[in-house]
């Protein structure tokens, strides 16, 4: 579905990403991880085309990505939750939810959405007129997935979801990436948390400073030694 | 600190500042010189509070009030200017703390300062006018010429003196914003403007601080004010006081470069020096043409030299000591109070 | 040192802490636990002075600091964290420290800040370096910064909003050191909310839990992670691990 | 060697003064330097240095420093606005340079000022003021029924220098003439509203109203006193924005008609036949060149012709008169060859004689024998109606019934 | 006292009137800057300039070539429309990034450069459109028509505008735009479209606020001073961004100025009126409908 080849990305002077590679199959659950600074969120910046790769290609079920404009890119059914979860504070958590829908292809399914949302995060109904800046960092979570997901997309990017989230909501985010990739949608996702991380996704990529360390099937990795000594601390 | 080098180079500059008029007599340079000194004074203080982010387009009420008040107490009641300039003082920093205060203990910033000092200035314009009785209105005032001690009424004839005085003034002016720039308030003020809880959290007193500057930047206005008035022994509502002034005031500021302590001189000297060349050049054959000139280097200057023409210049001098501004980061995290 | 009673904060017609009472003892750590949205960021601003309670008192080492402005509350001795960094960026490493220990000292003398500077540089592992751009600083490193900015304000109470959150596990493990070294050495008593149990069970004294704005169990570790109102609302699955890690802090400290 | 003056002219091209009537002058004033220039004076070669004031008072200083000083003029002449003319004149004279004002009708330029080397062939604010008033005095028998002390009068002004003088003339000619002051009350040109301004007025009910404005002042009142329904007797305007017909007819249409204006007499207007007869042709040529420089104007507004005649006394009687008598064109002979001047009335194209107030009167450098004559537009024309001795024809007063201001 | 009593007359209601229709005019000003200013935090300073090159449009339509008034209207809104998405295509697209401070300062140029256009192109003089609409007359208060139609215009377009911002997709997006530019992007929004369709709507409003205008007003280079700082404090006042507000609170100012105006010298009223918006910054900083905190 989706596939990076020899993608070299950074911010003015400042590479951050060196030739890397990465395939999502549609269906797949897939999981980055890596230390702070390694690269992970500027890799789903070049994904959905908050930044474009200096070198390498990027297609989407085919379609050129690098070549689509940022705004289009959304047209291709990608969806990204951002670090830090970005939402709008000074808009309602209904109008949040609306600009998720704002593509002209998810207009017409806006009602519908919105319902599905609201099923997944009961939460948000209760709170659909509160200004979505003042709301809990939990709350704006959920706030930022289900407004990634009323754009009806074919793969999600998650960015760190569950950082500062209560252990039960880690779950419930958890569970819900479970869900949602049950639903047949396809996700690609960032997490510090490691071995939770690693028991939702079928496949993970271990990134460090901008290169592609590793990779795997869950179980490898939660084997791999490169993964246990860089990371899980043991 | 300052280093050698740099303490020479203005003390050389200093000194041909100050022997300027003696070697060179030419009456209308020299006029321009003093006016453009007296302005410097002036956008230097305005910049101790904007350079801060604390946009004040109030700063032409402050001046106005140092002006007239200076002028009404000296025609009115006889007072000096060597009294009559501090009172003047003392009733525009008055009034900075009265508007101020609320300003900053309800945490009015940005748009909503602006646009505060902005009916600021709109008030003292309106006030002015409207005693038209005491003031002269929209006519404009003029200091009564003193038939006693030129000294004692502050009135000199010379442009030397006058140039002198301004000056002084300027060099005032400058060491201030050296003073508070080397100071711990200095980064007080640079925390507040990016963040006023967090500053909280570290200990500054937001509104006092804040107050501090304010009140330092409405007193040196109003010193401008007042040495304006004696020196072209004329005032007009809308050449010292109102919106349009303060405007003046914050454009050549940035031209020139808000983050350096030259750089409101530099500003006074480009637009002063920009707008006589330019209406001059033009004179009367092509009416309205200067502005027209004016107003698109304007809006070039601030598209291609954001820092203004200083800062530029010395940020291309020496790129090594760059601190970026936050504003200027691509991706700004945005940090949400109280989550 | 800290007495907290029938606190409240309301926002318009929905109330964010209600009737909370608590108290703090010289020389703890005091966890803070809740779900999101359950009211702790907001019993830290209140705490710090960044909001104004709407009813209730703080008394900190004899006096009532409730609705005092920020600063007087920092000079008083309560130091804190921000839960997203808040680095003055137009200001280096350095300044930002020295800042916090001049004003967070009542503005004693330059001297005393830079030193203040320097220690809580050192303290949090930062570079004393005069001229280093916050700029290079990356997530945990603003998470440090932060830390010395408080440290430096020569607090008797420490309060840490989630400092973790966004750290990989070496760091969080560096970080949960760190607060006990900061306790254990400086004698600074410490409130800290965070939602990685595993490490924060580790080493607070005790565990205070909110939900909805109101206090729902306190206690030991161990106990509260017990509550199953608690598990209920908070841990969920992660119980069990939580409950391992309050049994093993346990075990250390008694051994 | 080449003998020249080099003279310094100064007039709003730009701002709100402009259009107000500054501009006029200043084309009046060039037409005559350009004639001169053509011939020279007793053997010196004339160059004009022309610039532009910009409605701003400190501008208008800038300007005629920059011209004493800078591009070495021997006089600055000119000047539109009295808020100009209070602080520049107090600037040549400081710095003993010759200036010749051609309008800034303002009494304050003078009053107890002492000058020495400033003049002004033009008459005073006051003046005007006091000349509607008596206007007003002597019909309001006749015209109004009244005795004078039932006559409601409210005198509105602009808060210029310009408009504060001329009602003091008001005041001090109402008082005179014993008439009841309902209102008196000044504004700033610049005023966005005056709805309230015309609500007072209404509530004032005045028989006659004595205003002094700018533009678009005049219009904006106007506009707004027939949009609110202000009803009166009689409009009595003074000069600067009632002086520029084109611009009320502009904003008025009909309702410009029956409108009263004090103003020096315009040159097109002025009695031919009791003038120095060298006087006429010279008229022709400013109308002439006027009319290439502004084609079809209607009625040419008065202020050309004061900018015309005021710059031509001084080219035609005070210039020579230095070279030849003096020695030359430095301030020293300026000023003792303009003491001399002494032109009957008759002697200039606005009608009035010229003879400077000396050292020693309060108002020293004014002429003593200028004045203003009231005129009335009737149907696109100007006609004089006061004094009796320059009336063209008897004036329409008060406004016929029908009329949209009318009160009958 | 009897003096006092006797300002409570026939004229008291009439500069009450007078203050409301007032009101329509600073409500129609602020209409369009509101959209700009308070939405997507844009800052046009030179608003008013905009407004005055309208009327000159307006002015030279309908006087010299004779178009009819009903023509020249919409030719001028669409005019003003173009000239708003120029303005922000070339003077603040490039400024986004920079602090707002700039934007003021750039704008500030172009007002310049208006300003002096106007001067060289159509000169100094003062233009009138001529068109004397007829005036309502209720006993012995009158009204006129032109003051009426801007009241009503205000209304319509803050319904439509208010319904616009928060109805539509491209409404939210607006209101979304100013609060995180980047990530608009991922909702699949093209920001270059959004602002240049909301300087296109605020030049637009502009452009109708520059009809209604030139039938009260006459033209000149420097009409723009008269009204731009006042729309601004009116937009602020209203809250920015809020149109109910900023329509709100462009009477209350107006009251002001004119009852104001009526007791003493015209200048105090406005001194009162700025004094009463400093007070008011101080009590609803949020703008006069913002619940209290
Ligand atoms: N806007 C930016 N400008 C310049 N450099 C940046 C910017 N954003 C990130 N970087 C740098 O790029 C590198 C990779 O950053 P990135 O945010 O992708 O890391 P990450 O793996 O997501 O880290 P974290 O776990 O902290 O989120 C880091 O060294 C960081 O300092
Ligand atoms: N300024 C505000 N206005 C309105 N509601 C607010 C405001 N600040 C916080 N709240 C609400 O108060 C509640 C408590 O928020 P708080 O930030 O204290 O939660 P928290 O316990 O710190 O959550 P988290 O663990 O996610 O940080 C939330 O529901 C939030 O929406
Ligand atoms: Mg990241
Ligand atoms: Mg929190």
């Amino acid at each position: 579905m989706l596939e990076l080849r020899a993608v070299n990305a950074g911010y003015g002077t400042f590479q951050a990403l060196f030739d890397v590679n990465l395939d999502v199959k549609a269906g797949e659950a897939v999981g980055v991880i890596g230390p702070n600074g390694a690269g992970k969120t500027t890799l789903m910046r070049v994904i959905s085309g908050l930044i474009r790769p200096s070198r390498g290609s990027i297609r989407m079920e085919g379609t050129d990505v690098v070549a689509t404009p940022p705004h289009k890119i959304v047209s291709l059914g990608i969806a990204h939750v951002p670090e830090n979860r970005r939402l709008f504070p000074q808009l309602s958590v209904d109008d949040n939810l609306k600009m998720g829908a704002f593509m002209k292809e998810a207009r017409s399914h806006y009602a519908d959405r919105l319902e599905v949302v609201f099923d997944l995060f009961p939460r948000l109904k209760e709170r659909r007129h509160q200004m979505a800046g003042t709301m809990s960092g939990g709350e704006q979570q959920m706030c930022a997935i289900g407004r990634a997901l009323m754009s009806n997309p074919k793969l999600l990017l998650l960015d760190e979801p569950s950082a500062g989230l209560a252990p039960v909501v880690v779950q419930q985010v958890f569970e819900l990436v479970k869900r949602i990739r049950a639903s047949g949608l396809t996700v690609l996702i960032v997490e510090q948390n490691v071995q939770q991380v690693l028991k939702v996704v079928d496949r993970a990529y271990l990134i460090e400073a901008g290169t592609i360390r590793a990779s795997g099937t869950s179980a490898e990795m939660l084997a791999s030694d490169t993964v246990k000594e860089a990371y899980l601390g043991v | 600190m300052m280093g050698q080098g740099r303490l020479a180079a203005w003390g050389i500059g200093l000194a041909a500042l100050v022997a300027l008029p003696f070697v060179y007599r030419d009456p209308y340079h020299l006029h321009i010189l003093v006016l453009i000194l007296i302005w410097s004074f002036a956008y230097t203080s305005w910049s101790m509070m904007g350079r801060f982010g604390l946009v004040s387009l109030g700063h032409g009420g402050f001046m106005g009030i140092g002006a007239y008040v200076t002028a009404l107490l000296w025609n009115h009641l006889g007072v000096s200017p060597w009294i009559g300039i501090p009172v003047s003082m003392v009733a525009a920093g008055a009034l900075a703390l009265i508007v101020g205060y609320p300003c900053f203990r309800f945490r009015i910033t940005g748009h909503y300062f602006v646009l505060v000092t902005l009916a600021l200035s709109g008030i003292v314009l309106q006030v002015i006018t409207a005693t038209r009785d005491y003031t002269g209105g929209s006519l404009g005032y003029t200091p009564n010429r003193t038939s006693g001690n030129k000294l004692l009424a502050l009135q000199f004839d010379d442009k030397i003196t006058w140039y002198l005085i301004a000056l002084g003034v300027w060099l005032f002016g400058i060491v201030v914003w050296h003073w508070v720039d080397r100071s711990m308030s200095r980064y007080a003020l640079e925390a507040i403007s990016e963040d006023e809880d967090a500053a909280a959290a570290a200990g500054v007193d937001v509104t006092a601080e804040k107050l501090k500057i304010t009140l330092l930047s409405a007193l040196m206005t109003a010193l401008a004010g007042a040495i304006y008035c004696q020196y072209q022994m004329f005032i007009t509502p809308d050449t010292v006081s109102g919106i349009a002034v303060s405007l003046q005031m914050v454009f050549a500021a940035i031209v020139g470069g808000l983050f350096v302590s030259l750089g409101p001189t530099f500003g006074a000297v480009i637009t002063i020096l920009l707008a006589e060349t330019l209406r001059i050049g033009f004179g009367t054959k092509a009416v309205g043409w200067d502005n027209l000139v004016y107003g698109v280097l304007l809006v070039l200057f601030i598209i291609f030299l954001p820092k203004g023409i200083l800062g530029s210049v010395l940020d291309r001098l020496k790129p090594q000591r760059k601190v970026p501004r936050a504003h200027e980061q691509e991706a700004v995290q945005i940090a949400r109070p109280g989550t | 040192m800290l007495e907290v009673s029938g606190l409240v904060k309301r926002f318009g017609g929905f109330t964010a802490v209600n009737n909370v009472s608590f108290r703090v003892d010289q020389g703890e750590i005091l966890g803070l636990i809740g779900p999101n949205g359950s009211g702790k960021s907001t019993i830290f601003n209140m705490l710090s002075g960044t909001l104004a309670p709407t009813s209730g008192s703080i008394v900190f080492g004899g006096s009532e600091i409730a609705g005092l402005a920020p600063h007087r509350i920092i000079n008083s001795g309560v130091g804190r964290t921000f839960q997203i960094p808040r680095p003055f960026r137009r200001l280096t490493i350095f300044e930002n420290v020295a800042l916090a220990g001049f004003y967070g000292q009542g503005r004693h003398s330059r001297a005393r800040a830079e030193e203040a500077a320097e220690r809580s540089l050192a303290m949090v592992g930062l570079p004393t370096d005069r001229h280093a751009s916050v700029d290079g600083l990356g997530a945990a490193g603003l998470k440090k910064l932060e830390l010395a900015k408080a440290l430096a304000t020569a607090p008797k109470l420490l309060l840490a909003d989630e400092s973790l959150g966004g750290l990989d596990e070496t760091e969080m493990d560096q970080a949960a050191d760190m607060l006990r070294n900061i306790r254990d050495e400086l004698g600074i008593t410490i409130i800290w909310v965070e939602h990685i149990m595993g490490v924060l069970m580790r080493v607070v004294d005790r565990v205070m839990v909110l939900d909805h704005g109101e206090k729902i169990s306190e206690g030991l570790p161990s106990a509260v992670a017990g509550d199953p109102r608690v598990i209920e609302v908070y841990l969920g699955t992660d119980a069990e691990t939580t409950q391992a890690a309050a049994a093993e802090a346990r075990r250390r400290a008694g051994g | 060697q080449d003998k020249k003056i080099k003279i310094g002219v100064v007039f709003d091209l730009t701002g709100p003064l402009a259009g107000g009537g500054s501009e006029l002058g200043y084309i009046g004033a060039k037409i005559i330097l350009d004639h001169f220039a053509k011939t020279g004076v007793e053997g010196y070669k004339i160059e004009a240095v022309y610039a532009d004031a910009q409605s701003k008072p400190d501008i208008a200083i800038n300007e005629s420093v920059r011209l004493l000083e800078q591009e070495k003029v021997d006089m600055v002449l000119g000047f539109f606005s009295s808020a100009q003319c209070v602080p520049v004149a107090a600037r040549v004279e400081q710095l003993k340079k010759f200036m010749w004002m051609t309008t800034c009708i303002s009494s304050a330029v003078f009053n107890e000022k002492g000058y020495k080397y400033v003049f002004r062939p033009q008459a005073s604010g006051d003046q005007f003021g006091m000349m509607t008033m008596d206007f007003i005095a002597q019909n309001a028998k006749a015209k109004f029924d009244k005795e004078p002390r039932d006559l409601r009068v409210a005198i509105i002004h602009e808060d210029g220098a310009y408009g504060v003088d001329v009602s003091k003339g008001n005041e001090a000619g109402a008082k005179k003439a014993g008439f009841n002051v309902v209102m008196k009350e000044g504004y700033s040109a610049t005023a966005p509203d005056l709805s309230a301004l015309v609500t007072k007025l209404k509530r004032a009910k005045p028989d006659v109203i004595f205003h002094t404005g700018y533009n678009p002042d005049i219009t904006l009142l106007l506009r707004q006193a027939r949009e609110q329904g202000l009803k009166f007797g009689a409009l009595m305007g003074h000069g600067a924005g009632y002086g520029v017909y084109e611009k009320l007819k502009e904003g008025m249409g009909a309702d410009a008609t029956y409108i009263f204006n004090a103003d020096p007499i315009s040159i097109w207007l002025a009695n031919q036949k009791t003038m120095d007869p060298k006087l006429p042709p010279v008229i022709k040529m400013v109308g002439e060149e006027f009319d290439k420089i502004r084609p079809g104007v209607a009625i040419r507004s008065a202020h050309v012709g004061i900018g015309a005649s005021n710059t031509y006394v001084f080219m035609a009687d005070v210039l020579p008169r230095a070279i030849k008598k003096y020695g030359g064109v430095d301030p020293e002979a300026l000023r003792k060859a303009a003491l001399d001047t002494d032109i009957p009335e008759g002697g200039t194209m606005l009608g009035f004689g010229v003879k400077f107030y000396g050292e020693g009167s309060p108002m020293a450098g004014q002429n003593e024998r200028s004045f203003p004559v009231v005129i009335q537009y009737i149907d696109d024309k100007s006609s004089v109606v006061w004094p009796k001795s320059q009336a063209q024809r008897e004036a329409v007063l008060p406004l016929p019934k029908g009329t949209t201001y009318s009160n009958q | 006292m009897q003096a006092f009593l006797d300002i409570f007359d026939i004229y008291l209601l009439e500069a009450v009137i007078n203050g409301i229709l007032l009101g329509g005019v600073l409500a129609l000003l602020a209409l369009g800057l509101n959209l700009i200013f308070g939405v997507i935090d844009v800052t046009w300073i030179c608003y008013a300039e905009l407004v005055m090159i309208g009327m000159y449009a307006m002015y030279f339509m309908v006087q010299y070539y004779g178009v009819s008034y009903f023509v020249a209207a919409p030719l001028t809104i669409l005019l003003v429309a173009i000239l708003g998405a120029a303005l922000h295509y070339l003077v603040i697209a490039p400024l986004l990034t920079a602090p707002p401070i700039n934007q003021l300062l750039a704008t500030g140029g172009v007002l310049f450069v208006l300003q002096s256009f106007a001067t060289v192109a159509f000169g100094i003089d003062f233009r009138n459109l001529g068109i004397r609409l007829p005036v309502l007359a209720l006993g012995d208060m009158n009204f006129s028509y032109a003051r009426l139609l801007s009241f009503l215009a205000a209304l319509v377009g803050m319904v439509a505008v208010y319904l616009f911002m928060t109805r539509t997709f491209t409404g939210t997006a607006i209101r979304a735009i100013s609060q995180d530019r980047q990530i608009m992007a991922l909702m699949g929004v093209d920001t270059k479209r959004i602002y240049l369709i909301t300087s296109a709507i605020g030049g637009g409003l502009a452009g109708l606020a520059a009809c209604l205008l030139v039938l009260q007003y006459d033209v000149h280079p420097f009409v723009g001073l008269s009204f731009g700082p006042i729309t601004f404090l009116i937009c602020v006042l209203g809250g920015l961004g809020n149109f109910i507000g900023g329509f709100i609170a462009a009477f209350v100012f107006a009251e002001i100025i004119s009852l104001g105006g009526l007791f003493s010298d015209l200048e105090w009223g406005y001194v009162l009126a700025f004094a009463f918006f400093i007070v008011m910054m101080f009590i609803r900083p949020a703008g006069l409908l913002a619940r209290r905190r």
